[in-house]
């Protein structure tokens, strides 16, 4: 027999100056079950609380309804002092008295009958409330992260340093990312290696972090602090243990005119390659689509040469698998290139070139060692022009958004130029400055007051090659639109910044949502911004959206406190709101009857197949079971099987029902 | 075969020449020209500006009567013609109510069902695989194939080729054995409807046109509008006062041209009706500066 | 104006409505007392069968809220919820169920102001079509019936 | 009919099965189930115009599944039903051996129950042209009318649930309506029970409903039901596009999937 006792708070006059409060205490001290019902001022004070555990031990309640504010202000409160008083917190409801009756109806019978109804629902919803305990789960205190570029060097250093374990995924042969391309960094100016580059030896270095370069994830399963990742290794061709990265192989490899994907086409390798010389790790890997050998059977110079016997031509990729805890996503970006444009020439143009491929030619470790070359006969470009928002904020592009960092770097490029060469003329073509951040707009400023770098409001429309100069078409909308022809010597495209390719089908591996645009999509705009909709899975860096390194590392930072936040506990703990699949005695074993179509209907593939078997291992029956690690609770399979062999704690079908019963009927 | 053929008002007036090429070579490869009957003006580039209604009724109609005489295709070589009657089609293919509308207007029912050609794509569906085997005099010159804006644009709804530097008359000018060449230009305004009204305008903008052509050593310009033709070629003078040159390169339609491949005579392709002479000779020299 | 009290039920969800309508209360923003509240987790976890039931214990109309698409906190429970009211109204309709005294909404959580138009314009519909009579006088038979439950 | 019995018997003989469940003369004029498990019994198989049941109802029947691997003789209904339960993973291939028949009566051989999914792509599941007729004239009732004309359909109702255990798609071994915690359905059959019942019935079968009929046509009463399923397989259709309403192997139904632009001009 249900002893259910209820407490109306009075809330100061919040409540009470509406809701006759001690006509709603009497009334429902009437209905069979509550054993008792009182009133107070303010529940939510100590002494309140002091009076909620007294009666759960003076006349052995089973139930408590506290009607005061809404649950989502006090039900943890009141919760508590259920528990503290030996009561199990989930048979502890309130019901919601000031916000949706007192604050928004006037004094009146209406008003108190109302509040009476509702306390009535609940007071029949918790005599079907169960007591239910938190679920626990272990906790794998490895951290997988995916992305070695800047934000995933971030993320790896950071959690390791709390002593966690990390594992570094790249698919590329070094990490280091696009932060390793750049020349000089806005808005400092600071060369960009020799920033990244000790912390690149670092994640090398550290007893934490177990590195896996040229590998890609191939599968993941499993849930928050429990997952699975199978990681494709692929073959590097190399025998990592015995080659000491001497660099004799790359030397004598006879293919020699690969373009070079770090110098974004700019500079050439050869098929047996390290991508560039402060590569980490510092050893070759031969590109199996290029190399001889493979294309033809015959070459093996590399073989021949190799001080150390390290050539393994015949290296298979490895699979492996690791368990982790949580994943940092940290795949990065890409820009879109020059063949995007057919109105700057579709790429055909050898001197129209993108922001990433001048940072090359800026690098003093670029294919020119730093000086300003025409990729087309290397002359130095006596006239510039650069074109912001190349692809972005052009809905027609299919890129609406801003891009975020091209009005920095351009900016950056226009004065880099400059200290290049000497008397040179530069162009900044641009829609709007954009240059939010800590001296972001002092720096533009520098650009166009000191290095005299002419910015023109206004689009290009067109671009075509006529005696060895490029014709630039604009417009100058400050003047009044007119047209704006440049003969300029080279181009550069700050080119919309867009997903890693591969990203929409890394997203479906990890079932993490992505936007319109396969950038990976934050569980909250504003107060979730480094989680996924998938607990245990983060984002750092660009590949949430298009970033400059201080808010990828930023955000890599916080993603390594989240993690940190989640490894200091052994178990995880969570609300037991959460589906179930019911269970009884053979030979019914559950009413479920395993057509599986809540999976479908599940937003979280927290519904597994469970096969019951017999002694023999032979299978009984297929039935489907929630996974309590993923299932959010949202009741979405509740409400859609058939034969109702799914509900949800704390939201169950008898008490839904009752509910409604309750409140219909006074 | 039959295929239906809207003229237009330009091929029945300044660019006849058009009209008799296009004839000529559909003949060449055994393709029966069924003019519309009854056809009106397509409301060209002024109607849409005024009354959109109208401006989709007058298309909806020529295309309405080509459907009631069983036209599946209809051959349209006007540039500014194709452009309002494929527009017309998307639009009212788009919108089920507004075509009920247009229908009342034009007391005709209009279903949308015929599929609308201009002279480029008929020679791609109809003519291109043929071609080889009927080329008599390879048309070996130099020229820049100049698509201007209404044939490509808006790409949503015309959906042929591409907007920036399209390749389809280029591919097919290199089958007759000419020469085209990379050009600047390809899509840029001639002036247009300024042709009467500010022939200052249209020297400049249609010079620059041909002056780019020239300079990279076009003995040709290739087109397949009428309007086009007629600031290149009828507004010659303007466009070398404006230049302070005397080009004398020819404009000639992607249909004489290679009419002239397959051994159709001047006259029937109306070469002597230009205003600039189809003629090589001295071009070198000339366009040389 | 007659005497008429519609009884309303909404079923809301805790994420969005539910919260939505406590701003309506911290911003004092005053409505009618018919509808009375039942939180659900999510617009997903509504089982049509509790409205039928609604509907039999003489509800007169009921309201249904979440969270706007592509806000929900579940991601995608209120998109399977909207699926399923397509297809019970259609049902509903075709019955002859009067599927005006059933209001959808979405109020996200800053809709406190959104909430009371929903609540006043529904109970102002629902007078003007006054008691349910028409159902409730074939779930009457249950009335004189020991409830279950 | 020879063909059919041949193969039944080939099938029997070289165990590739222990069970055929196919049609047999009954009472009077009219067929019933036959289910042979014996190669000498082949000759009462009968297949002709008479024969509607929809036998692959028997297919999830634990009985049935305890006599070993069935062959079904399988018309259209039957073929469309087993795809919809290979969705709901009751059938999976291997599990049955599939003794297909056309509309023009030709034996049809199925290796895969892809290929019976593709074979049925020409013929996707909707409303026949008469049907539609009586759905357009109740679908033009004003609310009241149609209200009328089923609550006067539903109340001489006496839950024999005929309906459900005719129909191959209610296979649950514990319906809705016999649960007591809460009590979803009341148990005595009056006005309101009945219209529960058909309405959670009929929602039971959005997407899955093969229009086979075996509901209405168990009927003692003569109750439309089918109608009730019919209007949601158009409604599917309407709503929801392209043969959405057909049965397809891929997991998933009608109100387990979602798009976001679905429908929302109802929603304030």
């Amino acid at each position: 027999m249900a002893r259910i006792g209820v407490f109306i708070c009075h809330c100061g006059e919040n409540i009470s100056a509406t809701v006759d409060v001690v006509k709603v205490a009497e009334a429902i001290g009437q209905l069979e079950g509550v054993a008792y019902s009182t009133e107070y001022k303010y529940m939510c004070s100590d002494p309140g609380q002091g009076l909620i555990r007294q009666a759960i031990i003076d006349h052995k309640l089973t139930g408590v309804i506290v009607g005061a504010c809404s649950p989502r202000m006090h039900e943890p409160t009141f919760r508590k002092a259920c528990a503290e008083a030996g009561l199990n917190p989930f048979l502890c409801e309130m019901a919601n008295l000031r916000e949706h009756i007192s604050w928004v109806h006037e004094k009146g019978d209406a008003t108190t009958n109302k509040a009476i109804d509702v306390v009535r629902m609940l007071v029949e919803k918790v005599k079907r409330n169960h007591p239910l305990t938190s679920i626990k789960v272990p906790v794998t205190k490895t951290a997988l992260v995916i992305g070695g570029g800047i934000a995933g060097i971030q993320a790896s250093l950071d959690i390791a340093n709390t002593g966690n374990q990390v594992i570094l995924i790249e698919k590329d042969p070094s990490i280091g990312g696009h932060m390793s391309q750049l020349s000089e960094t806005f808005p400092t100016l600071d060369c960009s290696q020799c920033i990244l580059t000790p912390r690149m030896v670092e994640v090398a270095q550290h007893p934490n972090i177990t590195l896996y370069t040229y590998a890609e994830l191939e599968s993941l399963d499993g849930f928050i602090g429990n997952f699975k990742a199978r990681i494709r290794k692929k073959a590097k061709s190399i025998d990592e243990k015995l080659c000491t990265g001497c660099g004799t192989c790359t030397l004598k490899c006879p293919t020699k005119k690969i373009p070079s994907e770090f110098n974004e086409g700019l500079g050439n390798r050869t098929s047996i390659y390290v991508p560039f010389p402060q590569a980490v790790p510092n050893k070759p890997v031969i590109d199996r689509i290029n190399c001889t050998y493979y294309k033809t059977g015959k070459c093996k110079i590399c073989e021949k040469v190799c001080p150390t016997k390290a050539i393994r031509f015949d290296q298979p990729d490895e699979i492996i698998e690791v368990a982790v805890g949580a994943i940092v996503l940290a795949t990065g970006f890409t820009v879109k290139n020059t063949d995007f444009f057919p109105e700057y020439g579709y790429g055909k143009y050898k001197d129209v070139i993108t922001g990433l491929q001048f940072e090359r030619l800026a690098s003093a470790s670029g294919p020119t060692l730093g000086e300003i070359k025409r990729p087309s006969d290397g002359k130095k470009p006596e006239t510039i022009v650069f074109v912001a928002c190349a692809g972005s904020r052009d809905p027609a592009k299919g890129i609406p958004y801003c891009s975020k960092i091209c009005c920095m770097y351009t900016a950056k490029h226009a004065m880099l130029y400059q200290h290049k060469v000497h008397g040179g003329k530069s162009y900044v073509f641009y829609m709007d400055i954009r240059a939010g951040g800590k001296n972001y707009e002092e720096f533009v400023r520098r650009a166009i007051e000191e290095d005299e770098v002419n910015y023109v409001r206004g689009r290009v429309s067109t671009i075509y090659e006529k005696n060895g100069k490029l014709i630039v078409k604009g417009a100058d909308t400050l003047l009044g639109g007119v047209p704006v022809e440049i003969e300029a010597d080279m181009v550069v495209l700050a080119t919309a910044g867009v997903s890693s390719p591969g990203s929409e089908e890394l997203a479906q591996k990890l079932h993490v949502s992505y936007d319109s645009y396969k950038f990976f999509a934050e569980a909250h705009p504003k107060l979730k911004p480094v989680e996924t909709n998938t607990a245990g899975i983060f984002l750092a860096g660009a590949c949430q959206a298009p970033k400059d390194i201080p808010e990828s590392v930023a955000m890599a930072s916080g993603v390594a406190g989240k993690i940190a936040g989640l490894f200091s506990q052994n178990e995880l703990s969570r609300e037991p709101l959460i589906a179930v699949v019911n269970r009884s005695a053979p030979p019914v074993y559950s009413t479920c009857v395993g057509c599986f179509l809540c999976q479908t209907a599940c937003p979280y593939l927290a519904i597994e197949k469970e096969e019951i078997k017999d002694r023999t291992g032979k299978i009984i029956k297929s039935i489907a079971k929630v996974n309590p690690g993923l299932c959010q609770g949202c009741g979405t399979c509740v409400a859609f099987c058939r034969n109702k062999s799914i509900d949800i704690q704390g939201y169950t079908n008898e008490q839904m029902y009752t509910e409604v019963l309750a409140l219909l009927n006074d | 075969m039959t295929l239906g053929f809207y003229p237009g008002c330009s091929l029945e007036g300044s660019s006849r020449e058009y009209s008799e090429s296009v004839i000529a070579l559909a003949k060449a490869f055994d393709i029966e020209l069924k003019q519309i009957p009854d056809w009106n003006c397509c409301g060209a580039t002024a109607a849409h500006n005024l009354n959109k209604e109208l401006s989709l009724s007058l298309p909806a109609r020529i295309l309405a009567i080509a459907e009631r005489e069983g036209m599946d295709e209809v051959v349209v070589p006007c540039a500014a013609c194709y452009s309002r009657l494929t527009v017309t089609q998307h639009e009212l293919n788009h919108d089920s109510e507004l075509k009920k509308k247009v229908s009342g207007h034009i007391e005709m029912e209009y279903k949308g069902t015929s599929s609308i050609l201009n002279v480029i794509q008929m020679i791609e569906k109809y003519m291109i695989d043929k071609l080889e085997n009927k080329i008599t005099n390879p048309w070996k010159h130099k020229v820049a194939c100049y698509y201007g804006c209404l044939l490509v644009r808006p790409h949503d709804i015309l959906q042929f080729d591409r907007v920036e530097n399209p390749q389809t008359m280029d591919i097919i000018l290199k089958k007759i054995g000419a020469i085209p060449i990379d050009w600047a230009f390809k899509t840029e305004c001639c002036g247009a409807g300024f042709s009467v009204s500010r022939t200052d305008i249209v020297g400049k903008l249609s010079g620059n046109i041909v002056a780019d052509a020239t300079d990279r050593g076009a003995e040709a310009i290739i087109v397949a509008c009428p309007m086009c033709h007629s600031n290149l070629d009828m507004r010659r003078p303007a466009i070398n006062s404006y230049l302070k040159k005397n080009i004398t390169a020819p404009v000639l339609y992607i249909t004489q041209a290679i009419g002239l491949s397959i051994g159709l005579s001047e006259k029937e392709l109306g070469l002597q009706r230009h205003f600039v002479p189809v003629t090589f000779n001295k071009i070198e020299e000339l366009s040389n500066k | 104006m007659s005497d008429f009290e519609p009884k309303i039920v909404a079923f809301v969800c805790n994420w969005c409505t539910y919260a939505g309508a406590d701003l309506t209360g911290t911003s004092r923003i005053k409505y009618a007392t018919n509808v009375k509240i039942i939180r659900f987790p999510c617009t997903g976890r509504i089982d049509f069968m509790l409205l039928l039931k609604a509907f039999g214990e003489g509800a007169d109309g009921i309201i249904i809220s979440g969270c706007h698409p592509n806000d929900c906190h579940y991601t995608s429970g209120n998109f399977h919820a909207r699926r399923r009211w397509i297809l019970f109204r259609g049902l509903m309709n075709f019955i002859g169920i009067d599927i005006n005294r059933i209001q959808f909404s979405w109020v996200s959580a800053a809709e406190g102001a959104k909430w009371a138009d929903v609540v006043n314009n529904t109970v102002t519909k629902i007078r003007e079509l006054g008691p349910y009579t028409e159902y409730q006088k074939v779930a009457n038979y249950l009335a004189k019936e020991v409830k279950h439950g | 009919m020879d063909e059919l019995r041949l193969r039944a018997k080939e099938l029997l003989e070289n165990h590739d099965v222990q069970l055929v469940i196919g049609f047999e003369n009954g009472t009077g004029n009219r067929t019933r189930p036959a289910f042979i498990d014996k190669p000498q019994d082949v000759g009462k198989l009968i297949f002709d115009s008479r024969c509607v049941q929809n036998i692959a109802l028997y297919l999830t029947k634990p009985e049935i599944k305890r006599k070993g691997k069935p062959a079904i003789v399988a018309p259209l209904p039957v073929l469309r039903t087993i795809i919809q339960l290979a969705s709901e993973q009751q059938i999976k291939d291997g599990d049955i051996e599939v003794i297909g028949i056309s509309p023009e009566s030709k034996l049809m051989k199925f290796a895969s129950l892809a290929e019976i999914e593709k074979y049925l792509e020409d013929y996707k599941l909707r409303v026949g042209e008469k049907e539609m007729e009586t759905l357009t004239k109740l679908r033009n009732m004003t609310g009241e009318e149609r209200f009328k004309y089923w609550i006067d359909q539903l109340s001489p109702c006496f839950k024999c649930y005929a309906c459900r255990q005719a129909c191959p798609m209610c296979y649950c071994p514990r319906c809705t309506v016999e649960q007591n915690q809460p009590q979803w359905i009341p148990v005595p059959s009056h006005e309101i029970g009945n219209l529960e019942w058909h309405i959670m019935r009929a929602m039971h079968l959005a997407g899955r409903c093969t229009d086979c009929a075996a509901c209405a046509n168990a009927c003692p009463l003569g109750i439309p039901l089918n109608y009730l399923t019919k209007h949601l397989i158009e409604d599917i259709e309407s709503n929801f596009g392209n043969g959405s309403a057909s049965p397809q192997l891929k997991q998933g139904n009608i109100l387990s999937v979602f798009k976001p632009e679905d429908k929302d001009n109802f929603i304030l």
